[in-house]
């Protein structure tokens, strides 16, 4: 049998609330070897599309692939940064206008290497992990989102 | 599932168009005729920007498709 | 009489708590352009010094310039970038080990804006906004901080 | 406070080391005056870096008091 460590789990069915953020952020106040955090939080935004205006955004993913991927880029961005503490979190299903959709959490001794290092972990989710957002549009149509 | 057949599953936009999520196809051995499969059947695709995983991991020009691989149609990332 | 926009209050007595964190990143689910929040956070660390380990840090300022720096910088990062928002808090009096000390948060519609933004504030704060730090020792003994 | 006084306000480890956080002193003309009389008085002042604001603008090199200015003796910052 093969042992190694296995993927975490990055989804969140729905809206990623500010209270589970609060709370992910406080658990960190035991670990008193870190000096800077960095967080970044993805929102649904109200564009205006041809025939009307977002309400929000229906994620999709190849779950397994995923979470390949995300342990993938973790263990990667790990290697690279002395930090402390790294957390992922993605919406599935719908998230409205407003709403948070995306959780990027890194802690480190110094604050380069935790703000370097979400930057760099925000970009390689959005072109790397295999999720897709379809706008839903108040016009009951659809337009599926495409990163730039 | 046989061992001479081929999962395909989609995703997304390639989901929509080709009008299911999955696909059982008998087997084929590399993406370039599965590919020719693909445009034959649903010409649309030939107009759509997609990529293919093999047991989840991205294929890059023509890749072998092992027996009992899991293939994955995946148009282009929009998490976040 | 000049009129002008006047600095606003960045400082907040001791710790920043995770909850009043929820609670700004809460308020701006009714701001729909939204596209990306990008947040820092300062935490105070249990550094080992001569003598003992840092158990807290005591903030003081001279606040009068320190607004007045603060909403200098502001003005500037506001011109540079297309932001939506963009809050700094900055902890006086005594932080204790694992606490938050600082608060900077910036939104934009697209993320970079908002991460290039928050990471040049951060630096630009340190760096040019007259607060110290003295850090106090579990032995009663204290050493004042100094940014690199 | 006489027109002829100057306000000196003093921070962080300065403080400590001039043991006040507020001196009034008589009228200097510039920044030059004003440390000459500083390291003279607090001798430790010499081994120790700081800056000087007047009117909470940073004085660089040698600068000249407004008579009635408010200046301030800040160590290096550490906020954050």
């Amino acid at each position: 049998m093969e042992t190694k460590r296995s993927p975490k789990n990055i989804f969140v069915q729905g809206p990623i609330s500010p209270e589970s953020i609060a709370k992910s952020i406080a658990n960190h106040s035991t670990k008193t070897d870190i000096g800077g955090h960095s967080i970044f939080l993805g929102q649904v935004r109200a564009d205006e599309k041809e025939g009307g205006k977002v309400t929000a955004i229906e994620y999709t993913a190849y779950e397994d692939m995923a979470l390949e991927k995300a342990f993938e880029i973790r263990e990667a961005i790990f290697a690279k940064y002395p930090l402390s503490c790294m957390h992922i979190y993605h919406s599935l299903g719908e998230v409205k206008v407003g709403e948070i959709c995306l959780f990027v959490f890194t802690s480190s001794k110094h604050r380069k290497a935790a703000i370097d290092a979400c930057e760099e972990l925000v970009e390689r989710i959005k072109k790397e992990v295999p999720v897709w957002g379809k706008e839903l549009i108040d016009n009951d149509g659809s337009v599926w989102k495409e990163n730039l | 599932m046989a061992l001479t057949s081929i999962q395909v599953i989609a995703f997304g936009m390639i989901a929509e168009k080709i009008k299911t999520k999955e696909l059982v196809l008998e087997y084929m051995p590399d993406t370039e005729v599965l590919l020719g499969y693909l445009y034959q059947q649903y010409p649309d695709l030939q107009h759509t920007k997609f990529s293919i995983a093999i047991n989840k991991k991205m294929a890059v020009g023509k890749t072998a498709i092992p027996v009992g691989a899991e293939v994955a149609l995946l148009p282009p990332f929009s998490g976040g």
